[in-house]
Formats: C-alpha cells, structure tokens, sequence
C-alpha cells in the first residue's frame, strides 16, 4: 500500500535537492532547473493530496495550473538569463553582483 | 570799512599788519614767478609810512585807543581779537616797520641771485605780518599766535639754505628752544584765563583792570606762577639763560635775516611781552627777572669775547644786549628796557647789515679765488678799512652805540639802564648791588669785544694770503643806503635832543613810568663818565693787542676755548635734555613693542596653546568616543556586510537560513 | 511488497537518484539530460498518486517543452560549455558547497519532522473524505473530471492563467529578441 | 525718510550699484563711490549749515535735530515685557561737526584710492558700507542701532586691512578686528544690563533710547544700573562704575588710550593709504565720541568720579605716544604714534569737564581727522611712488619735490599746533580747560595740564627732527637714481585732496567760531549734565 507519507518523504527529497541546486549552482540554467525540482516536488504534494478529494479535483488542477505556471516561469526565466548573458558574457550569478552594496 | 577809509589809526594799524599778509599771500601764490621781491618791499613801504604817519604820530602822547571783534565763543566765554593801541604798542610797531623796512632794500641787493629768493620774499612777509601784529595784538592769545607765528617764521628763515646740515640742525633747535618758551606762554595764558576769566590785556591789566580789584592776590603762588611763565616765553623768545642757545646757532641763516629777526625785532618781543603785561608781576617774579637778565648780559659777553665767527660775536652781544633790557624790567624800569630796546634795534641791526657787508664781499673774494675759507671768520679778515671805507664808519657808528659811546642813542639807553639798576640797587641795598655793578662790567666788556671786532677786522692786513685783495670793493648802493639810514638812527638826536641825559628822551617821556626807587642825581654824572672812560680804557687796550699785535694772552687757552663754546653748554643741554629724551623715546618705544605689545601678543600665544590643547581633548576625547562609536557600528555592519554581496543565491540562502531557523524556533517553542 | 509498491520505490529512487545527480554533475549539459529523467521519474510517481492526466501533461509540458527549451537556450548561451567538455576539471562530480547542504539538510529534516507530526493529526477534510468514499480511484475517469471542472467550476482561474500564460509566452519572447539598436 | 536716513544709506545704494555692475565696468566704481560720497558731503555740509546752533542735544529729545523715530522692532516677551527697540537718529552739536568731518575724510580716502587696481569692485563696495557704518554710528540715538552700526563698521574694515593691506596685513586686521571686538562685546553685556534697568515712561516698556538712559527718573529702582538704592557689585566694584568702566574700555580701544594701543600702529601701517585715512580720521573719533555721548552721558555719576583717572590716562597718552614717535624710524608708524598722543588730548580734554576742555577736546578731534588723514596721505604718496617710507632712506626731498615738501610741512606745522591751524586751538583749549579744571573741582590736578603741554613740545620734536631728517640736507636716496625718478612731485589729483584739507585746517583755525558755535550749546549741556554730580 502506497501511503500519503511516501509521496510525502519523495516530494520532500525533491525539494531539498532543488533547494540545494538553487543555492549552490553557479548557473542560473541549473537554478532554474532547481526551480523545477521543486515545483515539480510540491506538483506531487498536490497529486497526493488531490487524491482524497474527488469532489472538486482540486490537486489535479492545480497540479495542472502549476506546470503551466512553472513553463512560463521558465520561458521567462531563459529569456531573462539569455539577456544577462548578452549583457555580462556570463551566466554564473557569482559574477554578478550588481546588487553588492 | 568805513574806519579804513577815514584810516583812523586802527584802521591804519589792521592795514600795516594785514599789508605784509597780503604781500606773504601772492608772493606764495606767484611762487617762483616774482623773485623781485616788489610785493614785499610795496607791503613793508606802505605800511612802514601807515605806521608812522596814521598811527604813530596820531597815538604817541595821544589817547590809547582799542578795538575789540568777538572771535568765537567757547562755553561762556567770548574770545575777542582785539586791538591795542597805546604809546608801547605803537612805538613797538614803528620800530618795527623801520627796521624793516631798511632791510628789506638792503635784501634786494644781498639776496640777489639766490635760488630761493622767491621763498625769502615769502618768508620775509609773513614774518612781518606776524611781527606787527605780534606788537598791537590786545589779546593774549591772539599775542600768543602772533609770538608763535614770529617763531615759525623765524625758523624757515633760519633754515632759509636748508640744504646745509647746520642751518636744518639750527632752526629746528630754534623753534623747539622757543616752544618751551611757548609752553610757558600758554600756562601763563591758562592761569590768567583761569583766575580773571578773559584774555584781555586792558581787560585785566588796564586802569581799572580786574588785577585790581581783589581777585586774586597778587602775591599769591598762582600770581608768581604766572609771571614765571610768561617770563618763560620771554626768556626764549629773547634768548634768555640758559635759553640762548638757539641764537647764536640761528646765525645759519642769511645775515639779513638775522639783523632784523635776531637782533632788532624779533627777539626783543620778549621784552615787549613783558612790558605790556609789567603789572602782572610782582617782585619775587621782577627779582628772577633781573637775575636771570644779569647772568644773560655777563655769560653773553664772555661767550662774545672769544668768538671768530663776525656773526656769533653780535649774536652774544645782542644776547647781552637782551640781558640788559630784562634787568630794566626787572627793576621796574621798563621804559628803560624798551628804550634801550629801540636804540638797540637800531645799531645792533646796521651792525649785523655791515657785517653781512663784509661776509659778502668775503664771500665773493672766496668765490673769486676759489679760496678754502670761512668767509664769517674774524681771524681771515682785517685791514678791510682800505677797501670798505663807507661800511667801516657805518660800522664804528654801530660799535660806539653799542658801547655807549656819547653822541650815540645806545649812550642814553644804556645810561637809563644803569643809572636806574644802580638807584634801584641803592633802594634795596646789600647784595642787589651786584647786579649793577656787573652791568658796568658787561658795559667794559661791550666795548672790548666790539672794538675787538672793529679792531680785527678793518685794521691791520688781510689775513687771507696768497689772494688778490683787488677783489674787494664797496657793498653796493642799495646796501649802504639802508645801513646809513639806521647810523643816523643811531646817533642821539633821534631820540633826545640832549645828548647827555636820557631824562629828556622821547621814549621815556611818552610811556611814562612809575620808578619804585628815588632818583639820585650824582650817579647821573659819575655813571656815564665812568662807563665812557673804561670804554675808552678798553679800546685803547684791545688797539694794542689786536692792532699792533701785543697779544698777551694765549689764543688757544682752555679759558678761550670754553668761552668760544659757551662752556660747553650746548654739549651739557645735548647730554641733559636731549639724548635722554631720545632715549625715553626709545625705551618707551622698546616697552611699547616688547611688552605693551608683547603682552598682547603673549596672550594671543597663550589663547593659541589653550586652543591648541582643547583642540586636541576635541579631538582624541570628545570627538573620540563619538568616533569610537561610529567606529564599532562600522565594524559591526563591515562584519556583516558579506551578507550583502550581491549574488542572489547568497541572498536567497540567508534568507531560507533565516526562514529555517525561524521555523526551529517555532517547532520548539 | 506488491508490485505496486516495488515500482513505486523505484520510480521514487530513480527521481532521487537523478534528481541528486543533476545536481552534482559539474557539466551542466550532462546535468539537463538528467533532468529529462527525473521529470520522467516524476511523472511516473505521479501515475502512483492516480493523476495521469497531470503525470502527461508533465511528460509533454516539461520533457516536450520546458526541457528542449532549457537546452536550446543552454546551447545558445554557454560558450563555455565546449570547454568545460574539452577540459574536464577537477572531479567528475561538482563540489558541493557545505552552508547550501547544511541548508537543505536542515529543511529535509524539518520536512521529516513536519510529515511525521503530519501522520498523527491528519486534517479534517481527508478524514471525511475517506470516511464518505470521495477518493479518487483507478476506476475513475480523470480526464472527463477534470474537463467538467476546469470548465465550470475552474474555468476563471483557467482563463485567467491561459491569458497568463500568453503574457509570459509574449513576454519571453520580447526579452530573448535581439535589440535592434545596439 | 528723512534726511539722516538719506544721508546714512545713500553709501548702501552706491554698494548695490557697484555690486550689480559688470565687472568690465570696473574703471566706474570709482566715479560711483566718488559721485555718492560728494552728494553726502553736499547733504552733510547742508545739514551742518541749517543746523540750529541753540540746540542743546545729550539728554534732552528737544536738543536734537533732523529727528526720526520708528519703532523698529517690538517683540513681547512675556513677563520680560516687550522689546522696545527703535530707529531712531538724531544730531546734536557733538555729532554734527563730526558727520561733516566724516563725509569729508571719505571724500579724501576716495580719492586716495584712485589708483587701487586690486578688484575695485569689492573694494569700493565694502568702503561705501564703512561710509554707511559710520555714518549711521554718529546719528544713532538707540543703542541697539548703534550698536549694530558699530559692529557693521568692523567688518568691511577687517577685510580692507586684510585684503589690500602690506605685507604684514593679516596680522595687523586681526589684531584689530580681536580688539575692538574685545571692547564691544562687553559693551554688549553693559548694553543689555541698561536695557533691562531703564523703562521708557511713556510706554513701560524697557527701552534701548539712549536719551531715556541718560534721566535718572528712568531707572527702575533697585535694578542693576540704578542710581538709588543699588548695591550690585562685581569684584568689589558698584555696578553703575563697572558699566563705566566696561563701556570706557570698548570705546578707549578705538580712540586709542595707551595700553589699549598697540592695534594701532600695526593696523594703521598695515592698511592701504585710504584706510589708514579713514582709521585716522573716522575711526579714533568713534571712541572719542563714544566716550562723551555714551559714557559720560550715561554714567555721569561714574564718570566724575573715575574722572582722574581718565585725565592721567590722556596725560600718558600724550606723553607716551610722542615718546614712542621719537623713537619711530618708520614715517607711517610715527604718524600713528602721534595720533595716539594726539587722541590722548582728547581725553584730557573731555576729562577736564569744562567747557573750555571738552570743547577744545572736540575741536581737537575734527582737527586731528582731517588733519591725520592728511598725514595718512602724504605718507601714501611717497609710499606710493618707491614702496618706501623709512625716514632713514629719504634725504633732502625738500629739494626734488618742493610742492610735496612745501605740503608736507604745512600738515606738520599745523599738526604739532601751530598758532592759525586747528589744531593749536584744540590743543590750546585742552590745556586751558585742563587747568581751569582744579578751579571748577572736577578732580583733574593742574600738573596734568603741564604735563599735557609738555605732549606739544615734544609733537613738535619728532615732527621737525622728521622734517629735517628726510626734508631736508642734501638730496640723497637710498634707492639711488631709479627712486629720484620714481619720486615725482605731487601730482594734480594729490593737490586736489590735500589743499581742501590744509586749507580747512587753516580756516578752522582762524575761525574756529564755524565749529564752536554749532557745538556750545551742547557742549554746556553737558557739563551740566556731568558736573550736578561733582
């Protein structure tokens, strides 16, 4: 039997993983893909939950409604790192620290 | 107006002052234009004949008359310029003019060719000006400008050739010499400005002047102050002891100028001075008076004794001359004083005009021969008789006056002199007898150093060598004519028509005075024969040493010597009042800069340092812990300013790190 | 262990395993084909949770879409990825930096913490739920569901993010285009 | 706007004019300052001549003419009562003669200023607000106004020294600047102490109305300054003394007394030729003005009794400062030190407290401000030709320039008092006043008149022993022929300034009935004033 707490413990691994990449990864094509592990592991949480409620199918569609935000967020995302790249020739975020102070 | 055109006599008196102004005015207004000198000569001659004629001949042994114009007011008191005329004033303004007038034509020739003539014109009128009206002022302060005035311009006439070191040095000593004089003047003035409230000479002196009516007594210290004071300008004006001093160094200027401003006129204003104001003084003040004129007459006749210099010598000589006229007013006699005055004017003024005759003609001859000499020294001329036969007899004339020759004026006066110290000595008796009896001898000394002068310098031979005598010649007409003028001014009959007895005179009759001592009629017969014969004796004397050249005594003795400098007098004042002075100047100067100044200095130093030291506690303490606060905060955040870095994810981290601990702190609450 | 529950823990560790591989391989392009397979992974695990349509969606959405973009736009921009292939730096794995996996550390233990908490207080609305029968199961028609829903009782939201989705389609494009004045 | 205010603020448009012009204009500022200050020497010359000469002045408002009263600023204060402060100006026969006096030595410091080329624009603008400084210093009857007016003054004067000084200028502006600051910042304390003792009657109120200090009646009792029943002291010393005292010193420091002195001759031979004109001839009158209409109206009762004191400072004064003369090398430097002892006249002259002293102590400062000024002169015109004034250095230029030597000598004789210049009447009278004081028992002793007179022998020491050492001998320099060309006699607009001025020193003394009559009135007023308390 496939429990809530397995998806649960999975989406939680997922999480941390992205939110390690997005930390740690000196690219900002990497952070975005950290970005998509952890939408992807809260997509899960949402499927799992959804499962217990058939009356409004709420996970489901909003599971849906999160991937097409998180592909928009990407389509702007690359569009905003191509720019920086244009701009800075680079796209490790080490190397750009305009918001030093 | 209308009183100068009727020219009554006060009138006529303003225009004889105001002439010699005018003429001063646009002879300094032309400059160097006008070295004629006509303006001057047309003032002098104008007003030499107002004089006599408008003023002296209507007021002489007529009414005094009197004018007053309100001056200007100061608190409660008017000042008026006032105008006195009465026998003295009047007479002394008459002198005056003639005296001036002669020299005046005797410069023209004299001063010819100078550089500066058109200065000397200038000087000449203004010295006039302020003479004249010296003489008719009735106020004392207006006297006072007058007196200053006359000092004034007698030093630019000192100083006249003020290219020569010793003329500069010479009138500068004159008008500081004449200040303490002048000084004295303007207490004597505060004193009586302070005790009577006015000025005016008639006002407090005159009949029923304020001096009579019990003010003040006139015994009293202030009174004796005051005399005391007005003879201290007195005795510097007239050049008393030990007050002299300017006057024979005031024989830098041209010879002209000092035959009328230092021998006839200007330096007897301080007898005139003391004759207008004679009821001031009472006898303590008369008694310092004759003192100080007999120490003036005998100093001054030994100091003439020994003088080379042609001028020095009728400088002591007028100087003892002075000292005579201040022992006439001493004993009260002062129509004597202002007789012998007259006379004095006279002969001492054509005894200076021919000896600036002679030092011309030397001049020349040194000119002419391009000699390396003093052309005023005595011992250079001699036998100068054969060349200058007119200006010898003039000058005999002026020398047998001066002695007291009889038939000459300076016998009378001299007389009156005499005479009267005797009969006033007589009164007092005991030690006062001194002062007449040195007159006598200043009398016998007179007539030495004068024949003296005579002796050496028209008989006998030239004493320059190696020159050709030739070279001298007779003064020119318009010298000699002034210089005879004034020798016939010399002889008796202008003044008395008795040659023997002063009693008869014009002088003494017209200002009338009251003697305080009986008369005694012998020594109206022993004095002037005794005078006349020791003359003699001493002419007789100084022809044989000087003229036949028995000389017995040593030219170079140290006796000489000290008399030729005055006994060292000069030096002693040099070293008394002047270095001393010069160096209180400098010491307080010294104080003034170093520590007056120094003080402010040393505080504002001080004020520094304070400053400097506060600046410092400002700066590492108070300033410090604010500093120091600052300093911690910057640490503070520099410590954590890694967390702004710049990159996102350093950001994002803190973030997450801060929402995790946030979360811990909620999960163990 | 059922099938079920075998396959589950293997699509579970296969979305791990790559998921960590992603992120320490030092090539990114290495570490985006990888991605592919956690996205795989994921929509599998997501078939266990009964929602196909959305475990699709993912496949077509992520791999077809998000991923071939994510590698054209790592294409175009990563000069230095000839390079990084060229010299192989260092390890084969990238090193982590230890604050980042101190972080997630943190955060996973959190999560453990916040799921075991979870199981003893389940919440109100998934206890009724259960109780009345409103699960979804195998047998039900998901798609036909979510149709109804998305256009009756979603369909605001839905047409909301549809014109969302266009802004950012059209805005991603205005970003990435050439500036024709420099 | 009445006359004075005329008079006061026409200097301030000439600074606006001056101000706003272009600097390419700059050859104009000099024809501006000219044109304003001949207009106010005109409007000054009128005053002084429809002055009525029965006006009394001091104390009383009626003796005042060309009046105006504004109130000027009215502030309540709550329970301190209301500020009263007024505009309000008014000449009297002390002030009068001085205005003229000032508009005139301005017309010289003008002209003595024709060749400053150092930007003209700031120069002639901060003399044109000297001009209304000190213009509005003799006219103020409200002593916040004067003091104001007295404070403005310093100003343009620290920068005039300051900027178009000699070589030491810095030194000297400051030393002057600290010093008369030093004076009048006390006078400030004084100031506000009489503000809060006297009342106005009419209104209640505390008043700064000079003319209202001067009335006993004002006072509140038992205040700081009052006359009855006052028992402040400060160090032992009654109040009423120590404002005396305090306000003295502010006004000593500027006429100047001796050991408050040496800001003088640093400040006189540091500054320009035209301020070193107007210090002479504008600036030691403040003080001497100061002292009568300020001190000795104001603390009458002080005053007498410090009178001794004031009267052996002026001796010293004299004594001291001709001493220090004698020992000057420098001709500036001997100039200034004769004006101190020429000032300590004044002194003495005031302190004598009769009307003979004061007047002649009066007389002796219009006399010694243009008289000074022309000294101040001559000095700049041999300073300006070889930047030399050491008397050692000159020789003999009597011969190379006769005019300047011909002028020289007039300015010196009439200042060491020669009989028919001003000065001989002021220092005469000073004397004379000076020793009638022992009568009149105004605590002056006699001896200080003598020693007084002894200040003119030795003014007439240093002046011909420098007239001999530079005038005259043989001609000889010690910059050798480039100096006897450089040294030309004096030139036409020289003439232009210096004839007027010895000619006006002549004629005051030979009439000094011009200056006498305008002053009697007041001048017995306040003796008056000063002597009920004897």
């Amino acid at each position: 039997m496939i429990t809530l707490t397995h998806f649960l413990v999975v989406s939680a691994c997922i999480f941390c993983i992205g939110l390690y990449t997005v930390i740690a990864k000196r690219n900002a094509i990497m952070i975005l893909v950290g970005i998509e592990l952890m939408i992807n592991a809260a997509i899960l949480n949402l499927v799992a939950f959804g499962k217990y409620d058939k009356l409004n199918y709420s996970g489901q569609i909003f599971a849906l409604f999160a991937i097409v935000l998180a592909a928009a967020s990407v389509a702007v995302g690359l569009a905003i790192i191509l720019n920086v790249y244009r701009h800075y020739k680079t796209i490790n975020p080490d190397n750009i620290t305009d918001l030093r102070d | 107006m209308n009183s100068l055109l009727t020219i009554s006599p006060i009138g006529a008196s303003i225009l004889v002052v105001l002439l010699p102004l005018l003429a001063f005015i646009i002879q300094a207004v032309l400059g160097k234009k006008s070295t004629s000198g006509i303006w001057s000569l047309a003032a002098i001659s104008i007003s030499t004949l107002l004089s006599g004629i408008f003023v002296f001949a209507q007021v002489w042994n007529g009414t005094a008359l009197q004018v007053d114009y309100s001056w200007f007011t100061i608190g409660e008191k008017t000042f008026n310029v006032g105008i006195l005329l009465n026998n003295l004033t009047v007479l002394m303004q008459f002198i005056v003019c003639i005296i001036a007038l002669p020299v005046h034509i005797y410069s023209k020739a004299y001063m010819k060719g100078d550089a500066g003539i058109h200065r000397y014109w200038m000087y000449l009128s203004l010295f006039c000006f302020a003479m004249l009206g010296l003489t008719i002022s009735k106020n004392l302060l207006l006297m006072y400008i007058f007196w200053e005035l006359v000092g004034f311009a007698s030093y630019l006439l000192i100083g006249f050739w003020y290219t020569k070191e010793s003329a500069v040095q010479a009138n500068k000593k004159a008008f500081l010499m004449n200040r303490i004089g002048d000084l004295g003047f303007l207490i004597g003035i505060a004193i009586l400005f302070n005790t009577f409230g006015t000025l005016d000479i008639v006002d407090i002196l005159g009949k029923d002047g304020l001096l009579y009516q019990g003010i003040v007594d006139q015994n009293s210290g202030l009174m004796t102050a005051a005399g005391i004071c007005f003879f201290l300008g007195a005795m510097a004006k007239s050049a008393q002891f030990p007050l002299h001093l300017w006057l024979p160094d005031a024989m830098e200027g041209p010879t002209s100028v000092s035959s009328l401003i230092h021998a006839a006129t200007m330096v007897a204003a301080g007898v005139f001075l003391l004759s207008s104001i004679f009821p001031l003084f009472n006898g303590t003040v008369l008694l310092i008076i004759a003192i100080i004129g007999t120490i003036t007459a005998v100093t001054a006749a030994i100091f003439a004794l020994a003088q080379y210099d042609i001028k020095k010598v009728l400088a002591f000589s007028t100087i003892s001359q002075l000292g005579y006229m201040m022992v006439a007013v001493g004993i009260g006699a002062w129509d004597a004083g202002m007789f012998h005055l007259a006379t004095h004017a006279f002969f001492k003024c054509l005894l200076f005009l021919s000896a600036g005759a002679l030092i011309h003609e030397m001049a020349h001859l040194k000119a002419h021969n391009n000699g390396d000499f003093d052309p005023q020294d005595l011992r250079n001329m001699g036998g100068l008789r054969q060349y200058m036969p007119k200006t010898f007899v003039l000058m005999t004339v002026a020398s047998l006056a001066l002695a007291g020759f009889p038939l000459t004026s300076g016998f009378l006066s001299k007389d009156a002199i005499v005479i009267s110290a005797f009969e006033w000595a007589m009164q007092k008796g005991g030690v006062h007898l001194l002062i007449p009896i040195l007159l006598v001898l200043v009398s016998i000394l007179t007539a030495f150093y004068i024949g003296r002068l005579i002796f050496k310098a028209f008989f006998g031979k030239l004493r320059v060598s190696n020159l050709e005598a030739p070279a001298l010649h007779e003064a020119p007409k318009t010298m000699l004519l002034p210089m005879a003028f004034l020798a016939v001014c010399s002889l008796f009959f202008v003044f008395s028509f008795n040659p023997f007895s002063y009693a008869n005179s014009g002088i003494l009759n017209g200002l009338a005075v009251q003697y305080s001592f009986t008369e005694i009629h012998a020594l109206h017969t022993i004095i002037p024969i005794t005078l006349t014969l020791t003359a003699l004796l001493s002419w007789w004397l100084g022809y044989n040493w000087y003229v036949k050249g028995t000389y017995p005594l040593q030219a170079n003795s140290s006796w000489m010597r000290f008399a030729q400098n005055q006994f060292g007098m000069n030096e002693w004042m040099e070293k008394t009042f002047v270095a001393p002075t010069l160096l209180l100047g400098k010491a307080s100067y010294w104080f003034d800069k170093y520590l007056v100044d120094g003080l402010v200095n040393g505080a504002s130093y001080v004020i520094r340092k304070i400053s400097e030291i506060i600046t410092w506690i400002d700066k590492h303490i108070v300033d410090g812990i604010v500093n120091a606060v600052a300093q911690l905060a910057y640490e503070l955040g520099n410590a954590f300013r890694f967390v702004q870095n710049g990159r996102l994810q350093n950001y994002l981290g803190f973030t997450l790190t801060a929402v995790l601990i946030g979360i811990i702190y909620l999960i163990l609450r | 262990m059922n099938l079920e529950l075998f396959l589950f823990y293997a699509f579970a560790a296969l979305a791990i395993g790559s998921s960590l591989l992603v992120v320490s391989l030092k090539n990114p392009a290495r570490a985006l084909f990888l991605f592919f397979i956690t996205l795989f992974a994921m929509a599998g695990l997501f078939l266990f949770a009964l929602a196909d349509f959305v475990a699709i969606t993912q496949i077509m959405v992520y791999v077809g879409g998000v991923l071939i973009l994510m590698i054209f736009a790592f294409m175009l921009s990563n000069k230095e990825l000839l390079a990084d292939i060229q010299h192989i730096s260092g390890s084969f794995l990238s090193l982590p930096s230890w604050q980042s996996i101190l972080l997630a550390l943190g955060f996973f233990a959190v999560f453990i913490l916040g799921i075991r908490e979870w199981n003893n207080d389940m919440p109100e609305w998934m206890l009724s739920n259960i109780q009345e029968g409103m699960v979804i199961t195998p047998h039900d028609n998901n798609i036909q569901q979510l149709g109804i829903k998305f256009m009756t009782q979603y369909v605001l939201p839905f047409e909301v993010i549809s014109i969302f989705l266009l802004m950012a389609l059209i805005g991603a494009a205005h970003l990435s285009r050439k500036e024709e004045s420099q | 706007m009445g006359l004075l205010s005329l008079l006061i603020f026409l200097p301030l448009v000439a600074t606006a004019l001056i101000l706003l012009l272009p600097n390419r204009m700059q050859s104009n500022y000099k024809y501006i300052a000219l044109g304003f200050t001949v207009i106010q020497f005109a409007l000054a010359g009128w005053l002084y001549v429809q002055f009525d000469n029965s006006a009394s002045g001091i104390n009383q408002i009626s003796g005042f003419q060309y009046l105006e009263q504004l109130p000027w600023i009215r502030l309540d204060l709550g329970s301190l009562g209301q500020l009263e402060i007024d505009y309000f100006l008014g000449v009297d026969g002390v002030s009068m003669p001085l205005l003229v006096l000032s508009a005139f030595v301005m017309l010289m410091a003008i002209g003595a200023s024709w060749n400053i080329t150092k930007s003209t624009k700031g120069y002639f603008s901060l003399l044109m607000l000297l001009n209304m400084a000190v213009m509005g210093i003799f006219c103020a009857l409200d002593f916040f106004l004067f003091y104001i007016f007295y404070e403005v003054m310093l100003l343009p004067l620290y920068f005039l020294i300051g900027i178009w000084g000699g070589a030491n200028r810095e030194y000297a502006a400051i030393k002057f600047f600290i010093y008369t600051l030093f004076g009048s910042v006390f006078m400030l304390l004084i100031i506000v102490g009489l503000y809060f003792s006297v009342v106005n009657p009419d209104t209640g109120a505390h008043t700064f109305n000079m003319l209202h200090m001067m009335n006993p009646n004002n006072y509140v009792d038992g205040s700081f300054f009052a006359y009855l029943n006052n028992y402040y002291e400060v160090l032992g010393i009654p109040a009423r003394m120590l404002g005396f005292i305090v306000l003295f010193v502010a006004f000593a420091i500027k006429v100047p007394i001796v050991p408050l002195h040496t800001w003088l001759p640093d400040a006189h031979v540091e500054a320009p030729t035209p301020v070193s004109i107007i210090l002479a001839g504008i600036l030691l009158k403040i003080g001497g003005y100061g002292i009568i209409r300020v001190c000795y109206s104001i603390f009458p009762d002080a005053a007498v009794d410090a009178n001794w004191w004031l009267g052996l400072i002026g001796v010293i004064s004299i004594l001291y400062g001709a001493l220090n003369a004698l020992a000057q090398k420098d001709l500036k430097r001997l100039i200034a030190y004769s004006s101190v002892s020429h000032m300590g006249f004044v002194l003495l002259g005031v302190a004598s407290l009769t009307a003979e002293g004061i007047s002649g102590a009066l007389f002796q400062m219009l006399s010694h401000g243009f008289l000074s000024a022309a000294l101040f002169f001559l000095v700049g015109v041999i300073y300006d030709r070889v930047h030399d004034r050491y008397i050692y250095n000159f020789r003999g230029l009597a011969s190379h320039m006769p005019a300047y030597t011909g002028f020289v000598a007039v300015a010196f004789f009439a200042s060491l008092g020669l009989p028919g210049f001003s000065a001989f009447i002021g220092e005469a009278f000073v004397i004379i006043g000076t020793f009638n004081a022992e009568s009149v028992g105004t605590g002056i002793p006699r001896w200080m008149a003598i020693a007084g007179s002894i200040g003119i022998l030795l003014s007439a020491a240093y002046l011909l022993w420098t007239l001999q050492r530079m005038f005259f001998g043989q001609t000889r320099f010690k910059g050798g022929e480039a100096w006897a060309s450089a040294l030309t006699d004096i030139n036409t607009r020289e003439r232009i300034i210096l004839f007027p001025t010895l000619a006006l020193a002549l004629v005051l003394g030979i009439m000094p009935s011009l200056v006498f009559d305008k002053m009697n009135a007041t001048v017995l007023n306040l003796v008056s004033l000063v002597s009920q308390y004897l």
